[in-house]
C-alpha cells in the first residue's frame, strides 16, 4: 500500500496553484480571497479562461480537447480549484453530456457539440425531473412523437438548473409506451433557445437565487438525429451519464472549503474579550467535522485510487454522496453558527451591516438543503445500497 | 398539575387562528416582505383593538392582566402563518422592560400606545461584537454634570423592527469597561431623534433589523428606564422572555413544517403507491412527530417560568426549551425540507420560508451552544447532585 | 395552566424522602448511597418493607391493597424511590399481572392471587415472547389443548425474566387456530414451580448477570380456571396489560439517576490538576443530556396531568418510551465515558481496581442495550407512532 | 496512491483467517476467558512460528521486516474471532518500544524470545489518577549516587497482559513533578521482580490486566529502556501505534458485528417475511455499512502512518482513525445490538462479545473526547487557514 503523491503530482500541484493565482482577473481574485461566491456567469468567464489554457476539460479524451491528466491529477485540479474558492464550472456541459457525447455520439454529434462545450460558446442544461417523477425518475412522462425526420416534443421539465442562461437542454422523454416504465425512453438533444414551442419559467428558489426553471415544451420540433443512442434507449444513456466524475459527488472538496470558511468566520468573530475560535467548545465542533472529512476523504482516496488501476468505482464509492453530502451541510450550518446575529443577514444587506465574505453564506445554506436531494436523494442511495450492495430482499 | 387551557385561553387560541386563516396567510407575509416596511401598520392596529398587544401586561398599564402563557398562544399561532408584524421585538422586548421599570408617566407615554396599535417599539442590545453577551457593550451615554441630559455614542446592530419602531429601548454603558456587569443602563431614545441613523436590513426571514447608529444623540434624563447602571439583570430577563417568545412562534413554524411533511407523504406518490408508505419515511416522521411534541412541551414550560421567581431556574428551563427549539425544531425542519424535496427549497411554497424564519428564531437570544454553555456554568449544576 | 405542585404534594414528597431514609436498612442503605446496584432478593428484601407500610403497590384500588394517592403522589413516590436509588421492585406481580387481575381476573383469582403479590409471598414473571415471536408477538405458538378441565401446554418461551426466581408465570398461549394470529391466543397464570413438564433454563445476558431464562412446556397441565379472560381473548388481556404505568417506560426517573452517577463519577475523577467534572467539553455532554430529561420530564409531565384529569394517556405519552429509552442509554454511555480506563472493569473485577459504585456500571451499559428492544421494541414504536397516531397508509 | 494488498500481504490474511476459522473462532476465546490466564501460551508459541508475532520489526532484530500495515492486517483477522493472544500489549506497545529505543543486549535479551512466542510482555502507564494524561505519572524510580540499581515506587493500573507479562516496560518519573513533560524513563521490569505484587483483573472483554504494585522494586541501570527522562515523545508514538492497532482490531469486530446483522436481516422471518426487506431496516443497514467503510478508510490511513515522518500530521490522522472507530464503530455495533434483538444480549452468542471488546478498544490510548481535544489543540489546526 501505498498512498502518497508521487513528486510529479507534488510538483504538477505546487503548478497548478501558482498557475490559479496568476491566471484570476483581479476582481475575480479579489472576490475569491475574500471568500464571495460567485454566480454562472463568473462561472463561464472562468471557463473561458481554462479554456485559454487548454484545461477546461481535463477528464476528455485529449483528441477532443482533454488534458491526458491521470485520475490523480485530475483529482488535484479540483480539490486546488475549490481551495482557491474559483468559480465553478457548469457541469452540464463538460461533465456530464460532454463525456456521454464522447461515449455514445455519433461522429456527426461529437464535431457539432463537441468544441463548443469546450469553449463555453454554448452553454447546457438538464431536463430529467418532472412534477411528477422526482425519485421516481423512470415515471417520467414527456413525449416525443415521431414526425418525419423529426419528433414532436410535449411536456413539462422541471428543475432545469440555470436554465435561462442554456442554449442547449438535454432530456430524457418518452418514446414508447411498451413494456416496463424504464423501457421507451429516449435521450434528445435539444435547442433550447431557438426550437419554437419551448417556455422556460425561472423561478426563485429559497436561496435567494433564481437557480432553477420550469421548462415547457409544446409541440417543440426536435431532429431525430439529435437523438444520442437507440430509440428507447435513453434509460441506458442517463445510467451512462451518472457514472461520469462519481467521486467527486461527495463533495469533498467542497467541504474543505466550507470548514476552512468557518474557521475564518470564527476567527474574525469577537467573543468577550477573544475570538470564537478561542473557544474549545466552537473548535472541537469544527475539529470533529474535518476529522470526518478526513475519513471521508481516505475513502475517496481508496476509490480514486482503485479507478487509477483501471478499476470501476467499487462499493466503497456509493456511500460517498451518502456521508459526503451530510458533512457538508454540516460545514454550512457550522458557518451559520460561526456568524452568530450576522446570520441573520441576507443577499441584500447593506455592506455595513454584513461583510462581504459573509454575505452568501445563509443562501448557500439554504441551497444546499438540496444537496441531500439532487442527485439520487439520500433516501434512494440507501435503498440502493442495501439492494445492490447489501442485497437485502425485496418484499 | 394542569396543562389544559383554560377557556379564554382557547377562545384566543380560536380568535388568533381564524384571524391567521382568513386574513394574514403566508400569502400576506410573501407580498409584505417585498414592502418598505415589511409590516402593516393598519394591521398593527387592528391587533392593538383585539387585545393582542396588552394581553400579558397589568390592567393598570392599560393591559389585560394575562400572562406569558397567553401571549405566548399568541405568538404560536402568528408563527404559523408567518405573521411579521413586530410583536416579538415591540411586546416582549421592549413593552416588557418598559412595563416592569418604567415609571407611570413612561408607560402611559410609551408603552399604552404601544398596546392600543398606535406606535411601535424595539429593544437595542446587540452590537457588532457582542455576540450573546449582553454586558459587551461599547455604546456609552454620558451625563454632564448638573445637565438633564444623557449623550449616546455608539452602534447597535441587528435591531428587530430598529428601523421603524417609534420609540427604541436602547442598551448603554453609564459607567465602567466594556464588559463589566455593573453600569448598563437603558434609555428610551425617540426613533427620529437627532443624530440617530437607521439604516433598513432585510433580513434572511425577510423582516426588517435596524443598523442603528449613535453619533453623540440626546436623550433626557426622564427617559432613563430603571435605575441607572442595573441594567444587567433585567435584560437577562428580557432576554429569557425573547427566548420563550421565540420557543412560542417557533413552534408555530415546526407545527406547520411537520403537517405539511405529513399531509405531502400521504399525498405524494412514487413508484405508483404514496411514498409515506416507504417504512424509512414512516419512521423518520416518527422521530419527527417526537421532536415536535418535547417543542411543544419545553416551549409551554418556557412560558410558564418567564416569571419564575427563582431566577436561576427560569434559566435552566429555559435553556433547555431553546437547545429543544434549536436542536429538536432544526431535525424537524431539515427533514421536513428532505420530504418534500425540492418543494421545500422553492421561494414560491411556504415551506422555505417558514424553515428561514425558524433558522432566524433559533439564532436569537443565544444559540445551542450558548444556552447549554449557560446551563452548565450555573451553579444548580454541581448543587444538584443528590447523591452522596 | 398550572406546573406547580400543591403544597400537600410537596409536604408528601418531604416525608417521603425522610421515610425512604429511615426505612432501609443500614447496610442497604449503605449500598444505595455508594451507588450499589442491587440484585433481585434485595428487591424482595425492599418490597417487605414498602409492604409493611402499605406501600408495596400505590396504584391499586384501597380495598386490594392501594394507597389512594393520586397520579401525582404516586409519580412522586416512584421519582423518589429512584433518586435513593432504592432496590428496584419486580414489575411482573406489582405493575403487571396485578393490575389486569384486578381489572379482569374472577373474584377467586383475585383472592387467590393479590395478597401474595403484595406481599411479595408469590413472585411472578412473564411468557410473552418465543424464540420465533418477537417484534411479530402475534406469532406464538405455545399451545394449549384442553383436556378435561385442564389446558396441556407444549412449547417454549424465552426472555422471560428472573424465571428462576419465580413461583408464578403469567404466558400468552394458542387456544385457537382460527381466524387472524391475534385471535386464539388465551391468557394463563401458570404454578412455574410445581407444575411439571416445565423446565427453566436461565442463561448468561452479556451483561453478566442471569437476568433471563429460557422456559419449555412438555404436556404441562393448567387448570382452565387458571385462565385470565376470555378463552381465545388473551391479545386483549396482552393490550390492557401494556397501558399499565404507560408513563414510566420512558425511564425518566432512571435517567435521572444515571445522569447524577454520571455527575458523580466525573467529580471523582481526577484529571490534571482538576476532575473530569471540571472539564468544559465533559460538562457540556452532561448539560445536554440534563436539558434533553427536562424536556423529556415535561412532555411525562403533560401525560400526568392528562391522567389527573382521568383522560387516558394521548398522543404524547407514545414518544415517551422512543425518547426515553435512547437518553437513558446515553446517560449510561456518559458513565462510561466518565469512567476512563475502569470502564474495562467488570463485576468481577476487585475492590482495589474498581471502585464499588462504578462496578456494575459496564454490566448495566451492557444490559440497558435492551431498553430500545424489550417492551415493544423503538422500531416497533415509530410503527404505532406512524400509523396509528400520523395515520400513514401502509402499502 | 494504491491501496491493494500485496501478493504477501494477501498471503498473511488468508493464513490467519484461516486460523481463525480453523484453531480459533470465538468459541475458543469464550472457554479461555474462564481460565486463569485468559490465553494459551501453547498458541503464543505457534504463532512465533507462524511468524505473526515478528512482522513488523526489522530482520536484524529477529523480525520479517515488514510494516506496520502488515501487522494491522494481522490484528483485523484475529480480531474477527476475539483471538486472545497479547499482540495489542506485547508486540504493538512494549516491544514497539524495545524495538525502537533497545540496545542490542536488550533486544536480545527481551524482545527476540517474544517475537519467537516464548515469553510476552507488557506496558505499564496508565495510573489511577492518568487517565489519558500519559505525563501523569506518580511512579517514581530513583537511583542513589553510585547505584547501578534504580528503586520503584508507585502503582500502575489496568496494564493489559500485565498480570501475566515475562517482562513489563514501566513508566517511571526520574526527575521533575507529577505532570512535568521531562523527566520520564523507561524500564525494563522482570514480572517476578522481588516487592512487585501482580493482581489479576479479568476485564469487560474477558481479557485480563494487572494492578501492579512496585514497593521499592530493584531494577538494574541496564533495564532502563532509552535515554533517561526523555520517554514521553517515545509514549505518545507508542499510544499512537495502540490507537492504530486498536482500531485494526476493532475494525475484525465491526465487520463481523456488521456482517452478522445483515445475515439476520436476510434470514429472521417475522410478519412472514425477511425482517430485511423492512425500508427502516435497510436504510439503517444502509448507513451502518457507511460507517464500515469509513472505519476501513480510517484503519488504513491509521496503519499507513504511524511510521510518518512528520508527528503532527500522524497524530492528526491518528486522532481521526480513533474517533471514527469510537463514533462510527459504535454507530455500527449499537444498531447491530438493536437489529439483533435478544440475540445481541445473549452471552452464549458472539455478537455481545465483539460488543464489549469492541467498546475495550475504543476507550484505550484516548477516547473520542481525548482525540477531539488532541485534534484541535495541535499548531496545524490554526495554521491551515488557507483562505486569507
Amino acid at each position: 500500500m501505498d498512498m502518497t503523491l508521487s513528486p510529479q503530482h507534488l510538483e504538477f500541484r505546487d503548478e497548478l496553484v501558482t498557475w490559479i493565482a496568476a491566471a484570476m482577473p483581479p476582481e475575480m481574485k479579489r472576490r475569491a480571497d475574500a471568500g464571495a461566491e460567485f454566480g454562472p456567469e463568473d462561472g463561464m468567464a472562468w471557463q473561458k479562461i481554462l479554456y485559454e489554457k487548454g484545461w477546461a476539460a481535463p477528464a476528455w479524451p485529449v483528441e477532443c480537447g482533454g488534458t491526458g491528466w491521470d485520475v490523480t491529477q485530475r483529482h488535484i485540479f479540483t480539490e486546488e480549484l475549490m481551495r482557491a474558492n474559483a468559480p465553478q464550472l457548469s457541469p452540464f456541459g463538460l461533465g456530464m453530456v460532454g463525456p456521454l457525447l464522447v461515449q455514445y455520439g455519433s461522429e456527426e454529434q461529437k464535431q457539432r457539440f463537441l468544441p463548443k462545450i469546450l469553449s463555453g460558446d454554448e452553454i447546457w442544461c438538464q431536463g430529467y425531473s418532472e412534477p411528477n417523477a422526482g425519485s421516481d425518475l423512470a415515471s417520467l412522462q414527456l413525449r416525443a412523437e415521431k414526425d418525419g425526420d423529426d419528433y414532436i416534443l410535449n411536456g413539462q421539465k422541471t428543475w432545469t438548473t440555470y436554465a435561462q442562461y442554456a442554449d442547449w437542454i438535454f432530456i430524457l422523454c418518452r418514446t414508447g409506451s411498451e413494456g416496463k416504465k424504464q423501457e421507451g425512453i429516449s435521450f434528445l438533444l435539444v435547442d433550447i433557445r431557438n426550437t419554437p414551442g419551448i417556455t422556460v419559467k425561472p423561478f426563485l428558489t429559497t436561496g435567494g437565487t433564481y437557480a432553477f426553471s420550469e421548462t415547457w415544451f409544446e409541440n417543440a420540433r426536435v431532429p431525430q438525429s439529435n437523438r444520442v443512442g437507440p430509440e428507447d434507449g435513453g434509460w441506458s444513456m442517463a445510467k451512462a451519464l451518472l457514472g461520469h466524475e462519481r467521486t467527486l459527488i461527495g463533495g469533498v472538496a467542497e467541504s474543505l472549503r466550507w470548514l476552512q470558511f468557518a474557521k475564518r468566520i470564527a476567527r474574525d468573530t469577537p467573543v468577550g474579550t477573544g475570538r470564537l475560535l478561542d473557544d474549545s467548545g466552537f473548535r472541537r465542533r469544527i475539529a470533529r467535522a474535518e476529522m470526518r472529512l478526513r475519513a471521508i476523504t481516505m475513502a475517496q482516496n481508496r476509490t480514486l485510487a482503485a479507478a487509477q488501476l483501471g478499476r470501476a468505482p467499487g462499493a466503497e464509492s456509493s456511500i460517498l454522496k451518502l456521508v459526503g453530502t451530510e458533512l457538508l451541510q454540516q460545514a454550512t450550518e457550522l458557518c451559520m453558527d460561526a456568524m452568530g446575529h450576522d446570520a441573520l443577514g441576507w443577499l441584500d444587506s447593506p455592506p455595513e451591516a454584513l461583510p462581504e465574505h459573509e454575505r452568501s453564506v445563509a443562501s448557500q445554506w439554504n441551497y444546499l438543503r438540496a444537496a441531500t436531494i439532487y442527485g439520487g436523494s439520500n433516501e434512494i442511495q440507501r435503498n440502493v445500497i442495501s439492494k445492490d450492495i447489501l442485497g437485502l430482499p425485496t418484499r | 398539575m394542569n396543562f389544559d387551557l383554560s377557556e379564554e385561553q382557547q377562545m384566543i387560541v380560536d380568535s388568533v387562528a381564524k384571524f391567521v386563516a382568513n386574513d394574514s396567510p403566508v400569502e400576506r407575509f410573501r407580498k409584505l416582505r417585498d414592502s418598505e416596511r415589511g409590516w402593516d401598520p393598519e394591521v398593527w392596529k387592528r391587533m392593538g383593538e383585539f387585545g393582542w398587544l396588552g394581553v400579558a401586561y397589568p390592567e393598570e398599564q392599560g393591559g389585560f392582566g394575562g400572562d406569558f402563557v397567553d401571549l405566548a398562544l399568541i405568538l404560536e399561532q402568528l408563527g404559523k402563518g408567518l405573521v411579521p408584524e413586530p410583536l416579538l421585538p415591540s411586546v416582549v422586548l421592549a413593552g416588557g422592560l418598559i412595563s416592569r421599570l418604567g415609571t407611570e408617566a413612561q408607560v402611559k407615554a410609551f408603552l399604552e400606545p404601544m398596546v392600543e396599535g398606535e406606535t411601535s417599539l424595539a429593544l437595542a442590545y446587540a452590537e457588532r461584537q457582542s455576540r450573546y453577551c449582553l454586558s459587551d457593550c461599547l455604546t456609552t451615554a454620558e451625563r454632564e454634570d448638573g445637565s438633564d441630559l444623557f449623550t449616546l455614542n455608539g452602534e447597535k446592530t441587528w435591531v428587530l423592527n430598529g428601523a421603524f419602531a417609534d420609540q427604541i429601548v436602547v442598551v448603554a454603558r453609564t459607567e465602567g469597561q466594556p464588559q463589566d456587569e455593573r453600569g448598563l443602563s437603558l434609555f428610551i431614545v425617540d426613533g427620529n431623534a437627532a443624530r440617530l441613523t437607521r439604516t433598513v436590513v432585510r433580513g434572511m426571514d425577510g423582516h426588517r433589523t435596524g443598523l442603528l447608529n449613535f453619533d453623540g444623540v440626546q436623550v433626557s434624563a426622564d427617559r432613563l428606564l430603571g435605575a441607572q447602571g442595573e441594567a444587567l439583570s433585567h435584560l437577562e430577563w428580557a432576554m429569557d422572555r425573547g427566548a420563550a417568545a421565540a420557543c412560542a412562534e417557533g413552534q408555530g413554524q415546526i407545527q406547520e413544517l411537520f403537517d405539511h411533511s405529513v399531509a405531502y407523504l400521504k399525498e405524494r406518490k412514487q413508484f405508483g403507491v404514496p411514498i409515506g408508505s416507504f417504512q424509512a419515511l414512516q419512521h423518520r416522521a416518527a422521530d419527527m412527530f417526537a421532536e415536535v411534541e418535547l417543542c411543544k412541551s419545553t416551549m409551554i414550560l418556557a412560558a410558564i417560568l418567564v416569571d419564575s421567581e427563582d431566577p436561576e431556574e427560569r434559566m435552566a428551563e429555559i435553556s433547555a426549551a431553546k437547545l429543544q427549539l434549536s436542536d429538536g425544531g432544526w431535525f424537524v425542519q431539515k427533514n421536513a425540507i428532505q420530504l418534500l424535496g425540492g418543494i421545500g427549497v422553492t421561494d414560491e411554497q411556504d415551506e422555505g420560508l417558514l424553515f428561514k424564519r425558524l433558522r432566524v428564531l433559533q439564532g436569537l437570544f443565544g444559540d445551542a451552544d450558548h444556552h447549554v454553555e449557560r446551563f452548565q456554568t450555573r451553579e444548580g449544576f454541581d448543587a444538584h447532585l443528590r447523591v452522596p
